[in-house]
Formats: structure tokens, C-alpha cells, sequence
């Protein structure tokens, strides 16, 4: 095995529109809490950026439970968007997040275009807020309930409506649970997104037979971790190649071979989401994984690989 | 409080009867720093078959750093778990969650324990018998053999033991909870864990009279606060939930939505 | 444990319109080939039918290979549909089949509305043919090459087309890559299908990252296996109660617990795909586990039990 | 061809070195009707992951219903394999495909393994023997590690075996089809089994002098014809292709399509 010394290193930072990170590797919304519940575990100041719980703008409880089931390679949650909301999250968990130093992505989500627009104009001015990430997967409320993100028109009409008020990067997040991901994806973009991420989980359903009920007292919840890789690298490669703005890839990485395959079909970056449950060192060894990829490959950098799929 | 994640050598494997095992692991870091009630997340099969981990409490603390899980067989994670032998490796993440709170300094102390509930009484038994406290220990199962070596190892530790069985098979013939009623009324603090009915009843013999914790479970992905699937209602409230990870497992009483 | 005689064994019997099953486990289409390649390993008549691998009106050569690739807990194939044609088909697979006595079920595609209408005629009369599953997820050559199930109009001419000419029940498989799977069936039911079969597979992606090249020589392929089965199951609720025709459902079902979740959810029969490649039993151990479950429940018959789903 | 789907009890399992494994398996059924180059497909992890079986070539027959594989750790569910301890149960479903077909009954018969290709070899050979019939044998690797206890076993068989080695640590330093040329002229049947190149090095050193059958592999989801996903193109067609589980793995060298 060949030696590296420092200068060898291969260059991990990359570049999600005016969003510098020294590396590709986020957490994903909502399976990373606010940081702080992985500190104890891992260094959180070598990610490359901290995504947290998707945030509205007054606290949300979230669903009565059963939230979660196991599901063969996968999990259904239908936590119900439970967050602490705008305020307590600027005073309670902001604080802690600034002095990891690591960038902080806030993922935000509203039952309407004006809760959105808002949610961005009090994140405008906030320290160490890095970029905000727009969940479109959301109901809407005054649309009778259909998702923002199921319909090319309503995602427009969020983008526009955060992207004038935000004073940071906006990252738009993708619904998988349509027919043509790629048209939602243009429409995002000609919106004025400054980046993509994709997907956000799959809609699912697990039943209990001896009870005859729904696992979820939700009913139906959102699928999650290595069983929806193919999908989610499909999307992500067809995403790539019909926008031009930087793309997210997320769903199913655990492992370094996970992140690369996404890198490859064009993604920028890449978030880590399930896999922080049950390995909680997922983030940092998909990182490793990534530089020792880049050593073994002789390449100097991450943007060196990134769509570098031949054929 | 100390974290870790960390592969751990089993160097004992018992079948206790019937579906009941218990696990002896080398874990010193755990070992260490875990409390009565605290839990660890286990991997119990391939990488990503089971995908989640299992929680499991600590069931006992063993000089040079070891620890016990003990456990019934009652899924897929589980039995794979059972097949483990001795000198496999197996992760860990831990120990997690809020341990039971120390005894009032005076009055006597009961711990009430059912089927795999007796769990992290064992440890906690370890626990005050070092701090020079006696409690006395009600346990209940299905059966007899559910029981007999758990009974063995109360009385080992200097604990006195009462047991009920379902089947009238050891002890008292019927629940443990009507156990209760002979309880002196020294009794300052129960510990309890348990079915969820058999904890609703310890609770309701409590009362304002006992001060009375409970260790819930849930199911939980992570264990860890981060994935908020281990809700439970707070009394009195529509809108908000506990997370069994992270405010519990242990919960006072009157803090649960009671059956 | 209680013994049953014989009297007290619940009846498995279902209807798929005017199709009468004697048990409602089937083959899925590509996943059993002609039927007998599991002769050795299976009592074929013990099946509620076979559903043979999907037949063009030419014979298919099929995708080059690599044509499948394992993924967590499931598989992508490429198989490009490879099949002998219907003039082979009917002589050199069909005789066979009729001599099991197992209701058969012809699986068709086509690149064009009139392929799958003249299937549909040279299938009319066949004897042992009992019913068509209409594969609609294949390419419309004439109109571009989007699926024909991802576009309800053009599902809906395929429909009526079949349904001129069949002579036998015509069931139309969906494709679950769509936004609303509800209102695809509900345009296949208008249009007179008989039943509705879901879901068709995923549209996944794997890729090699040491050859940087897709792991499939098509790039994208189906998801299958137990991976996909939250969201089978979801899907074919939905359509459970969006339709009034049977629906059958299919994805990921590996275990009777899994086909009763489908049952549960409202699908009157079930397919085995995936899981009779690595289980060349599990339509048997389905069908066992399925009446162990109606004896433990002390339910009368499966018909008691469709759609049974509290909440 | 009977076929079975059979759980099968593990009665040895040797680490031959390197990644290298062999496994004894009891299974009657199978081992009755099994033949060279026939392969079983394996469940090599949870019910559920890996998902797919795992094709192996038989490697060896012995007394009392026991079959033999050998195998080499290249993936997850090689890895799982390797951990299979003795009087585990493993499900087998086989035995599939086509055998190698018997040599003209004049002749010299010569088998030419690489690396795990010598694992159907192995089983050929010994019933050759019982046939009468002495092959020649040449095993190439990439080191001794890999071939010092097959060559043992081929000569215990009563085989003469020649070895190579690519890095010269046993037998000729080089590859096994520099070997080739010093046959001598009497051969007429060679079978072999090994990486692609090395195949094709075989089918063009017999070209239409020797008869040559060769054994290859595919990724296979079902080994039984079902999944159409074994295809291999067909020589001179651009619309056919071979299925490797159905038609082969046995293929005359000039059904293949060499690179
Ligand atoms: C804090 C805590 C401590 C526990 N301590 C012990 C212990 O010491 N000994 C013991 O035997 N059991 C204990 N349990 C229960 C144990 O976690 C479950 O028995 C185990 O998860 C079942 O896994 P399975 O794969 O065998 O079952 P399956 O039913 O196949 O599991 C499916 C899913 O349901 C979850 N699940 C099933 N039953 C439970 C349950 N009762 N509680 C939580 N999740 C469940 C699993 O974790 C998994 O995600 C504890 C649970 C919690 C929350
Ligand atoms: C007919 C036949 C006979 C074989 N006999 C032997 C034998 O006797 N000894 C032996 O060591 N190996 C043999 N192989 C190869 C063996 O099947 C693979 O090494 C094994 O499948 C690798 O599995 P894995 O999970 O460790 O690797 P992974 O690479 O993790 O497997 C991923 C997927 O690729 C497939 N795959 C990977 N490599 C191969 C390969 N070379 N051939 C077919 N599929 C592959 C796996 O089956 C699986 O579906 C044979 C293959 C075939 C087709
Ligand atoms: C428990 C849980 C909670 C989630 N909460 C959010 C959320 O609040 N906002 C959001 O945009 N995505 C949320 N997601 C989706 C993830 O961020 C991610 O898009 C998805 O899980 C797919 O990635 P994975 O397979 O790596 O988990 C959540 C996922 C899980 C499992
Ligand atoms: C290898 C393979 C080939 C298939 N071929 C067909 C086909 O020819 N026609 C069709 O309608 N569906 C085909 N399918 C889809 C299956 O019938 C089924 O809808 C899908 O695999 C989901 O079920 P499963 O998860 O149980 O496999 C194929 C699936 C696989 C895995
Ligand atoms: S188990 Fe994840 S928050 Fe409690
Ligand atoms: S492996 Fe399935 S057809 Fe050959």
C-alpha cells in the first residue's frame, strides 16, 4: 500500500451554489435531531454539513404513535413533522450548532407558500445558518392537502416565494412519489432553487395481521434506508442530467460505496439519513470511505469524480 | 454522560429455559459508566439484516468490565440474537437513556419486576445492595421456569424474593401484583418494570402513598433522541409527547398515560 | 393446538371477475418462466394460477447483459423482456401447461395499442388460457417511448383495445412509478378492465464505482423483493378503495404474512415475484401459512377476510 | 433431473488458507444425482439478506450422502459462508444445470483449472476414476497458498497435476496455459474451469484439434431458467442469448462468445 503524506490529500471540498463545505457528507433532515444527540458519538465538527429536523414555524407535536416500523433493509416513520419549532430552535438549539462550527442547513417546511416565505425571512439574518433546505414533500393545507412537491406548479410557487426572502443558499428537496422527477426538478430550478436535493422517502404501509391495523397509527408513513438506494440514485441520475444546478444525493447511503455511486451519477453531495440510526458513526466512515476511494483512484479531488459515470 | 459505540466479545452465552436468554459481553467502557435502567443498542444480525438495533437493558454488571443482557426471544432480532456464541463480537451502542433515580436515604425499597421486566432490576439490585440498601424483590412470569434461575441469582445477592407465577408453577399462584397488598408499609420507594398492566396496577397501588418509578419500552430506531419515534403521551396534554430514549425509559408514575 | 378436520378447512376459493381461483396465490409475470422450471421443486396444481413471463406478439431476444444486480433486500433486473413469442409460446409452452390443470394467466405486452389488441385476439380462443394480465409498463413506441402506464389516456386505450378482442378476463397491471396510482386505476376500471393487478416493478439504477459504469448494461432497471413492499402494500390499498373491480396484489411477498398484509389492505388474490428465486417454495409456504391463519382466526373462508383492514 | 430444495447439515468445514474454504455438507438427496460441473445454489445469510442465493459448482463427492464445496471469499455472502460453523443447517437448492459430458472413450482426457475453477474439477476427477479413466491435470493460482492442499487431494485421487503460480512460489512461475503447449498429442478431451482469459487461452490452444468443454459462470438469481437473468451472447447471433444456469454451465468452447 502506498504512503500518502499530507499534500496527497485529496481534496474533499465542494461548492452547492455560493455554499462552500470542506466536505460532501451531511446529515439528513430529521435523522440527525438538532446535532447535539450524535456528540457523544462523533466528532460533529468533521461533517460537511449539519442538517437538522425540519423546522415550522410554531412547534409541532408531531403524530400519535406508533411512529416507526422496520421494514426488510428499510423503516417506515410517520413522526408527523414534530419539531420545537422557529423560536425555541433559534434560542435553544442554534447556540449549540454555532460552536460546533460546522455549517448548519435548515430544513424548513410550511403548510402554505406564506409559511414558507416567512420561515425564510427569519432565517435570513441568523449566524451560522449556512443554507436552508425546502421540504416540498409537505401538504398543502389551502390545496386541499395534495403535496407541494406532487405538483410542478406548487413547488414553483414555494421556491419563488422563499427564494425572495432568503438570505442564504436555498436547497430544494425532492419528492420521490411522482411520475416524472425530472420535470419537478426543472420546474424547482427555473424557480430559482440554487441547489436540489433528492429524495425524500418513498409513501409506505405495513399492517399488523393478528390486529388487522395499520402499524402506524399514522396509517401510512415515509420509506427510508437501503432498500430505496436503486431508487433514489435513478432519480438522482436522471435529475443530474436534466438541471444544472448542484444536485443532493439522498436515500439508503451507509457507506462510502453508497455515497460514490451518487457521486457518480452526478450528485455534489450526498446526506446520510437512516443509516445515522443504527450505525451512528455512518457520516464519519462514509467520509473516510469517500478519501480513500479518491487515494486508491489516484484522483486529486471530489469534483474530479462528481458525474463521472462512463456509458 | 459518556457515549459508545463499540464491538464487544461475548464471553458467556446461558439459556435460562424457555425462550430467556443471557448474554455476558466484554464492555468495559459501558461497564464503567452505566446505571440501572440505562439501555444499549445491539446489531443482532448482518449488517443490515434486521436493519435497526435492538434496545436492550443492562442486566447486570460483572467484575472486569462485564456486562449482562437478558432476553426473550419474541421476533427476528431476538432470535438471531440467541444464536450468538461465545467469542463473536457484537456492536453496541451505549448506554442510553436516564437511569432510576437514587432511593429517598430513608424507608424501605421494592422493586416489582414481570416477565422480561426483571431485566435492569437485577442491576439495580447490584446497585443498592453496594450503597447498603436491602430491597425487596416481587417478581412474576408465565411459568416456573421463566423464573427459577432469576430467583437463584436475588438470592445470591442477599435479596429477599417473593414470586407469582400464572400457572401456579413456583410462588404464588396468580399475578404479581397481588403481591402487593402484603407489602409493609415501610415501603418508601417501588421500582418497577414490567407488561404495561401489570406497571398500571403497580401505579395505582402506589398512589400518592409510594413514590414509584416505571422503565417503558417502545420501539425506537436510534435510542438516541434523534428520530422522535419513541413517543409516548404526557398526561394531560394532546399536544406533546416523551421520548422513551431520552426522557426515559424511566418515568415517575404519574408522568405515563396510564391504560 | 386444536384439530381441524377436514370440514373445518376454510374455504380459499376467490373470484378475479369471472375468474375462479381455487386458492388465491399466483405466479408473478418473469418470476416462474413457463411454469415448468419449478416442476421439480413445486406441485404446480397446487397454485390458484400460473402467470407466465410476459409475451410479445415477436419473439424478444431481450437486454444484453449484465441483466440483474442483488440489492439490500431486493434486485433490479434488466431483462428487456425477453420471451419466445406468442407462436412458440402457444406451442411448445402451452401444452404443458394445460396438462397441469392450473389456471393459466398470459401476461402480454406490446409497443403499440394494436399489438396488444391482436395478442388479445390470437389468445381469444385458446383452451387453458384463462385469463390476460396486461402489461402496461412497457414502452409506447409510437408515442415516444413513455410508458403506456404512466399515462392514464394511453393506459386506458390499451384497456379498451384488449377488452374488444379478449376472450377471457382482462387484467391490467400498474406501474407504481407514477404520482397517483389511484387515478390510473380508476381510468384502467372505466376503461373495463376486469381487475387490476399492482404493483409492476420500480425503475431502480446500481452503480459499479470501481468501473464507473451502471452494474446493468441498461443503466436502469426494476426494483423488486421484499425491499418494495411498504410500498406495494400502500399502493394497493389506495386502489382498494379508489375501484370497485378485484385487485390483486403483488411486491415483495415472500411469506404469508406478507400476502395477508395485501389481503387485509383489500387485494382479493396475491403474485409471488421475487421470492420464488430464492425460495422456490414460497408460493406453498404462502398458501400453508395463509390457511394456517384463517384456522387460527376461525375465519370461514378468505373471502371473510379481504379488505378486512380496521382503521 | 431431480431437483431438491433441502436443509442441509454442515459436518466439516476446513479453511484451506488464504480466503479460501471448504465446506461437507450431509445431503443425500443431491449427492445421489449430482454430476460434474452440476452446481447447488446456496442461502448464504438471514432469510433475507443477501437476498439472492449464491451459485456453487460441487466440488466433491463422499461416502454417506456428503457433497463438498469450495469456495473463495469475494463478497458479502462469501464472507457470511465462511462463517458457517459445523451442525448448522445450510439450504441448498440443486442440483442445476448441465454436467460436463463424458470423454470419447479413447484418449487422454486433461482438466485445466484457475483459481476456484479447479472446484468442479475436483468432483470430474473423481469420477473419471471410477470410470477408469486417468486425467491430467493442470492447476494454476495465483500462489502456493491457494493449491497446496488441492494439489494433495488430486494426488491422493491418483492424478498426475502439474501447478503454476504467477508468482512462482510453486509449480512454473507464470500462467497455467503456458502449461498448454507441453501436452502431449494423444489428448483428446480437455475440460476447464477458471477466469475468462484463461478460458479463452484453452479454446484457442485446442481450437478444432481438441474437443474442449468449458464451465462458466454468471450472476444468477435463480439458477433454475426462471429470471432470464444468466444471459450470455450466442456466437454469430446478435438476437439470442444463452442462459448459463439452463444451457450450461457447460459449454462446448465454440458456443462461447470469447473476448
Ligand atoms: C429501553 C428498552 C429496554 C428493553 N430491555 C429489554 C430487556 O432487557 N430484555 C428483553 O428481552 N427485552 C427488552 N426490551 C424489549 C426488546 O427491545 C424487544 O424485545 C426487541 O426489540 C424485539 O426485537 P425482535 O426483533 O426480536 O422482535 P420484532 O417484533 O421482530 O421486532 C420488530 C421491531 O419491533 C421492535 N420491538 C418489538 N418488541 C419491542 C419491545 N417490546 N420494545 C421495544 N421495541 C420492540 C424491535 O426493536 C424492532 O424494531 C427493551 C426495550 C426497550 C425500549
Ligand atoms: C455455476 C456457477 C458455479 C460456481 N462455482 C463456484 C465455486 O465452486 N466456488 C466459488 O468460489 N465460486 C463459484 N462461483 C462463483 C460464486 O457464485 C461467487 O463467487 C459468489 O456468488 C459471490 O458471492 P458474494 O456474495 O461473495 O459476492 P458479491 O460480489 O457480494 O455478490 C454480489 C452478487 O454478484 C454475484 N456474483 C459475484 N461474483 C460472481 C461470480 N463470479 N459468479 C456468479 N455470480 C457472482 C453474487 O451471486 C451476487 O448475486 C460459481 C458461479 C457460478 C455461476
Ligand atoms: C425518522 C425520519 C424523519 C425524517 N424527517 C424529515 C424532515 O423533518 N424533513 C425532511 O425533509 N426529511 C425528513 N426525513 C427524510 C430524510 O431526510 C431522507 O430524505 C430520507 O429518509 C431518505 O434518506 P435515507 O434513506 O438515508 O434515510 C426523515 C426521515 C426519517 C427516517
Ligand atoms: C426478473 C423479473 C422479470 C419480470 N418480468 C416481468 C414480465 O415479463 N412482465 C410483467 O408484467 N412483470 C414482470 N416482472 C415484474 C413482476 O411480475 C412483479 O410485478 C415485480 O417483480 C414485483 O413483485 P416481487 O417484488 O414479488 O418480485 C418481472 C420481475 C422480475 C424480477
Ligand atoms: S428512539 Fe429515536 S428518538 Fe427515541
Ligand atoms: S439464473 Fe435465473 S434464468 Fe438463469
Amino acid at each position: 500500500m502506498t504512503i500518502y503524506n499530507r499534500a496527497d490529500s485529496p481534496d474533499l471540498s465542494v461548492h452547492i451554489g455560493a455554499l462552500r463545505l470542506a466536505n460532501p457528507v451531511m446529515t439528513a433532515s430529521g435523522t440527525f435531531g438538532y446535532g447535539a444527540e450524535f456528540a457523544g458519538l462523533l466528532d460533529l465538527s468533521s461533517l460537511g454539513a449539519i442538517i437538522v429536523k425540519g423546522i415550522s414555524l410554531a412547534p409541532r407535536a408531531g403524530n400519535p404513535p406508533p411512529r416507526i416500523v422496520e421494514t426488510a433493509c428499510g423503516m417506515l416513520n410517520a413522526i408527523g413533522l414534530e419539531n420545537v419549532g422557529l423560536e425555541r430552535f433559534l434560542k435553544e438549539k442554534m447556540p449549540y450548532l454555532r460552536q460546533c462550527g460546522t455549517p448548519v442547513v435548515v430544513n424548513i417546511l410550511g403548510d402554505s407558500v406564506d409559511e414558507y416565505a416567512l420561515l425564510a425571512t427569519r432565517l435570513a439574518g441568523v449566524e451560522g445558518v449556512a443554507a436552508l433546505e425546502v421540504n416540498i414533500s409537505c401538504p398543502n393545507v389551502r390545496m386541499g392537502g395534495v403535496a407541494f412537491g406532487a405538483e410542478p406548479q406548487m413547488a414553483a410557487a414555494v421556491v419563488r416565494a422563499v427564494k425572495e426572502q432568503a438570505g442564504q443558499p436555498v436547497i430544494v428537496k425532492l419528492s420521490p412519489n411522482v411520475t416524472d422527477i425530472a420535470l419537478m426538478a426543472r420546474a424547482v430550478e427555473d424557480a430559482g432553487a440554487d441547489a436540489l436535493s433528492l429524495i425524500n422517502t418513498l409513501i409506505g404501509m405495513a399492517i399488523d395481521i393478528h390486529t388487522r391495523r395499520p402499524k402506524l397509527a399514522n396509517r401510512t408513513g415515509g420509506l427510508s434506508g437501503p432498500a430505496i438506494k436503486p431508487i433514489a440514485l435513478r432519480m438522482v441520475w436522471q435529475v443530474a442530467q436534466a438541471v444544472s444546478i448542484p444536485v443532493i444525493g439522498i436515500g439508503g447511503i451507509a457507506t462510502a460505496e453508497d455515497a460514490l455511486e451518487f457521486i457518480l451519477a452526478g450528485a455534489s453531495a450526498v446526506q446520510v439519513g437512516t443509516a445515522n440510526f443504527y450505525n451512528p458513526r455512518a457520516t464519519q466512515e462514509v467520509l473516510d470511505g469517500i478519501s480513500a476511494y479518491l487515494r486508491q483512484h489516484h484522483e486529486p479531488s471530489l469534483q474530479a469524480i462528481i458525474g463521472g459515470l462512463h456509458g | 454522560m459518556p457515549e459508545f459505540q463499540t464491538n464487544c466479545t461475548v464471553v458467556q452465552v446461558e439459556h435460562l429455559g424457555a425462550d430467556i436468554f443471557r448474554l455476558t459481553l466484554e464492555a468495559p467502557d459501558i461497564a464503567e459508566v452505566v446505571r440501572p435502567a440505562q439501555f444499549v443498542m445491539v446489531s443482532c444480525g448482518t449488517d443490515q439484516d434486521p436493519l435497526l438495533r435492538r434496545p436492550f437493558s443492562v442486566h447486570g454488571k460483572q467484575a472486569g468490565g462485564r456486562i449482562q443482557l437478558l432476553f426473550k426471544i419474541v421476533g427476528r432480532g431476538t432470535a438471531l440474537l440467541a444464536q450468538t456464541r461465545v467469542g463473536q463480537d457484537l456492536s453496541l451502542v451505549g448506554p442510553l437513556g436516564r437511569a432510576f433515580r437514587p432511593p429517598p436515604p430513608t424507608g424501605e425499597v421494592c422493586l416489582v419486576g414481570g416477565g422480561l421486566g426483571i431485566a435492569p432490576l437485577f442491576f439495580l439490585a447490584q446497585r443498592l445492595l453496594e450503597q447498603g440498601r436491602i430491597p425487596l424483590v416481587l417478581l412474576g412470569a408465565g411459568s416456573a421456569v421463566e423464573l427459577r434461575q432469576l430467583r437463584q441469582d436475588f438470592h445470591e445477592l442477599g435479596c429477599p424474593v417473593h414470586l407469582s407465577t400464572v400457572d401456579g408453577s413456583l410462588g404464588h399462584h396468580g399475578l404479581v401484583t397481588e403481591l402487593l397488598p402484603a407489602l409493609s408499609d415501610k415501603v418508601g420507594k417501588l421500582y418497577t418494570c414490567g407488561p404495561v398492566p401489570m406497571m398500571a396496577a403497580v401505579a395505582r397501588f402506589c398512589g400518592d402513598r409510594i413514590a414509584c418509578e416505571v422503565s417503558l419500552e417502545t420501539h425506537m430506531a436510534c435510542g438516541l433522541g434523534a428520530c422522535l419515534g419513541c413517543a409516548i403521551p404526557v398526561p394531560g396534554r394532546s399536544d406533546a409527547y416523551w421520548h422513551v430514549c431520552k426522557h426515559g425509559p424511566v418515568f415517575d408514575a404519574a408522568e405515563v398515560v396510564w391504560p
